[in-house]
């Protein structure tokens, strides 16, 4: 089996430049790539542009590159929690594509698997509209959307093999699946690597074939964006 | 006049046994608090998770195991995990059946507005704009009036919206009403204490008040 | 959580009648509901359109349902291995649709996810692109095809529980998922059924809410089309 | 002239370290036996999986493991099982490296006809027309000649169609020819004992020689 391991992060990011469309895996500061941002962050490299749900927050996740202002221009669903990244955007400083998170998945969802365009009801009717085609079906009104891909997708899962093969935990999947598909280098940082063979072929959740890069990250903070409990 | 826990409750007597129930930030999420035990329901999360059970014990907090609100939570039996391109084509594809969600406003045709005030504030749209174009019973919990007294439920939404023609009721501090197909807020219900004459001054959309109007109960 | 058991195939089925659309999982003879099957076979419906990868072969799976003349229309990839198909296509007594594989796996996927319509490279300059509309997107050309819906979805897992999650085996897994979340009402046929909360939910290839009846088959043939063994 | 395991042999050249392949049913799948041990690639079965291995031992048969040629099969460690829908947009999405298929014709532009006979045989397009619209590097194990001695390797495809401008190369029983961009079969080598002569007289397209042709080598 093709051997995807490398051995840090920063032997994974080594070639990313300035400029670069990067998508980032993760829902608020769950499965995110936190060595891999850590690594980036002691990059010189900005103007990039960064597919990703949200932004972390201030001090944490891709807020960090958003402070350092690494980062030119956002494609995400929602900026709440992220102050730095509000103020970012209301100012002007920062361009920000925002898009229904059900359309971000599949554009990024569709990136990965040959489809170039599609037809979804988010939007219909609101500024997203604007300057897209609509399209009707069946009596309802559709957006077309286009694909997003990436020049690297970085991503964040539970256990991994040498092969490249994943497996998430949690909800910690969310985007990590589809933007494993969509980049044309994918680097994924995991909790636990292992040799190819020692996960059960019928749970992996991204295949191998998908990934470029692979390495066994430390040091996870998993930081908690509201701890809840119960009384 | 309701309080964020009693418009919760009071939504909850509009869940059905056997639904799929999406249920957004803040209020909504109370509504969970409220569902009957004799009820077989089953939460989603649309980052990922269908069966979303109380928040966890402090010793149970796991950060890969949070809500769409980001709180750490836990799984009821028979749950299942999944991306979020799973969880939005659940939602695109009409399998969740009922949909909770908050608003700044509410156009009396439906139109629903919660994302952004032009110049102000951006949250973001989330997930709501997908919810609210593909579901087909979508129930609204906000106040009635904003801090300085306006009516949220307008004629026209005035700020940029999230869906059209999406909501179909209204749970607010005041009332339950319900987006009539052909246009207008049929009040159903008041909120305990409540006049209709108040719920006429502060609804600025088109208001249809037949008969008489009662008062909401509590009980099951 | 909500329990979808039904007793067995006879019950599952009861309520489809004849001009019904029908989505049948399998590939091959592999992963396919053999007790449905047996229990439509049993019902005296006719004129059904059946949407299934192949049709089995002619003494076992569709390939019966076919012999009995209970199908008006197949929409199916293969025809090949099944010479009673082949046959009903050539003399025109079956009305069939065929469509490239992965097309015909993502117009499935589609009716599942409320996407109405996507683009596809697969077919474009062959008669599959009749009548179709081909647009051109980053200069290659594309096909758009509509999405499939189905009033019954009736497919097979290996692992099931009450609350209608999922577990397929192996590569009969195929056409199921989607069609599972294509039906109208779909009833998955397990070979074990386990209560609510014994699967790990993170390993569930189906979730529950896209199956509305399950119920655990028995007398599992499995036949095989092509053993194949080292020397 | 080659039998069908040389055509899979002189195929197997063709592969290299670290690629994903895609082998269609018949020749293609013998590509498998030939692939030298030390390169480290992937077999893909576009019904769901990765990773195919060699054929089970009588004891291992599992009715639940098949090749997309209805064949019985094993799994090589690191493999991994998907949904047609997945497989399917690993295919599209241009993941896969190398498909390997087989041909009733080719035309000198790169078309291909794989699937249907008007009015005498349909055996379906199958997966082979995503994976000739999809894949970079295609490659047709094919006869030169049909068995009354027509000519395989046409100006046009004479038959329905499979995909367009995409066939790479050519491993027939005569020959290996590269389908050129500008159309036309460029000839690589001949099979041993096979005169240039034969290939000429026996490919209708446009062929193109230039030079010396060497005979095909077997050895690594």
């Amino acid at each position: 089996m093709i051997n995807k391991t490398v051995k840090d992060a920063d032997e994974a990011i080594r070639d990313i430049t300035s400029n670069s469309v990067l998508m980032l895996g993760g829902f608020g500061l769950s499965g995110i790539p936190e060595n891999c941002i850590t690594a980036l962050l002691k990059k010189d490299i900005s103007e990039l542009t960064c597919i990703s749900n949200n932004a972390g927050v201030d001090d944490f996740g891709i807020g960090l590159m958003l402070k350092k202002r690494m980062v030119k221009k956002m494609i995400s669903s929602y900026v709440g929690e992220n102050a730095e990244f509000e103020r970012q955007l209301l100012s002007g400083e920062l361009e920000v594509e925002l898009i229904p998170q059900g359309t971000l998945a599949e554009r990024v969802r569709a990136g990965g698997a040959g489809i170039p365009a599609f037809f979804t009801p988010a939007g219909v009717g609101t500024e997203v509209a604007d300057g897209k085609e609509i399209r009707e079906f069946d009596g309802k009104l559709y957006l077309m959307e286009r694909c997003l891909k990436a020049d690297f997708s970085i991503i964040k899962a539970w256990k991994g093999d040498t092969a490249g093969n994943l497996i998430f935990k949690g909800t910690a999947r969310n985007f990590n699946p589809m933007m494993a598909a969509a980049g044309k280098i994918t680097i994924a940082e995991v909790e636990e690597l292992v040799p190819a063979g020692e996960l059960d072929p019928n749970t992996i959740h991204t295949p191998g074939i998908y990934v470029q890069r692979i390495f066994q990250g430390k040091d996870y903070e998993k930081r908690i964006e509201q701890k809840t409990v119960r009384k | 006049m309701l309080n964020k826990d009693q418009i919760a409750q009071r939504i909850a007597k509009e869940v059905k046994n056997g639904q799929y129930i999406n249920l957004g930030i803040g209020i909504p999420t109370l509504v969970a608090n409220y569902i009957p035990d004799e009820l077989e329901v089953v939460l989603q999360s649309e980052n990922g998770l269908l069966g979303i059970g109380p928040f966890p014990t402090e010793e149970n907090v796991d950060a890969d195991l949070i809500n769409a609100g980001k709180q750490t939570i836990t799984m009821v039996k028979g749950s299942s995990l999944f991306s979020s391109a799973e969880s939005f084509g659940m939602i695109r594809g009409g399998h969740v059946h009922l949909t909770i969600l908050g608003a700044m406003e509410v156009s009396e045709n439906g139109d629903i507005a919660n994302w952004k005030i032009p110049g102000k504030m951006v949250k973001g749209m989330g997930g709501a704009m997908d919810l609210v174009a593909s579901a087909k019973n979508i129930i609204v919990a906000m106040q009635h009036c904003s801090r300085d007294g306006k009516s949220k439920l307008l004629k026209e939404c005035s700020l940029p919206i999230t869906g059209i023609k999406c909501v179909n009721k209204i749970v607010s501090d005041l009332a339950v009403l319900e987006v009539l197909p052909e246009g207008g807020f049929k009040l159903l219900e008041r909120a305990p204490g409540v006049s209709v004459e108040e719920i006429k001054k502060k609804t600025e959309g088109r208001l249809v008040i037949e008969g008489e109007i009662p008062e909401m109960s509590f009980g099951s």
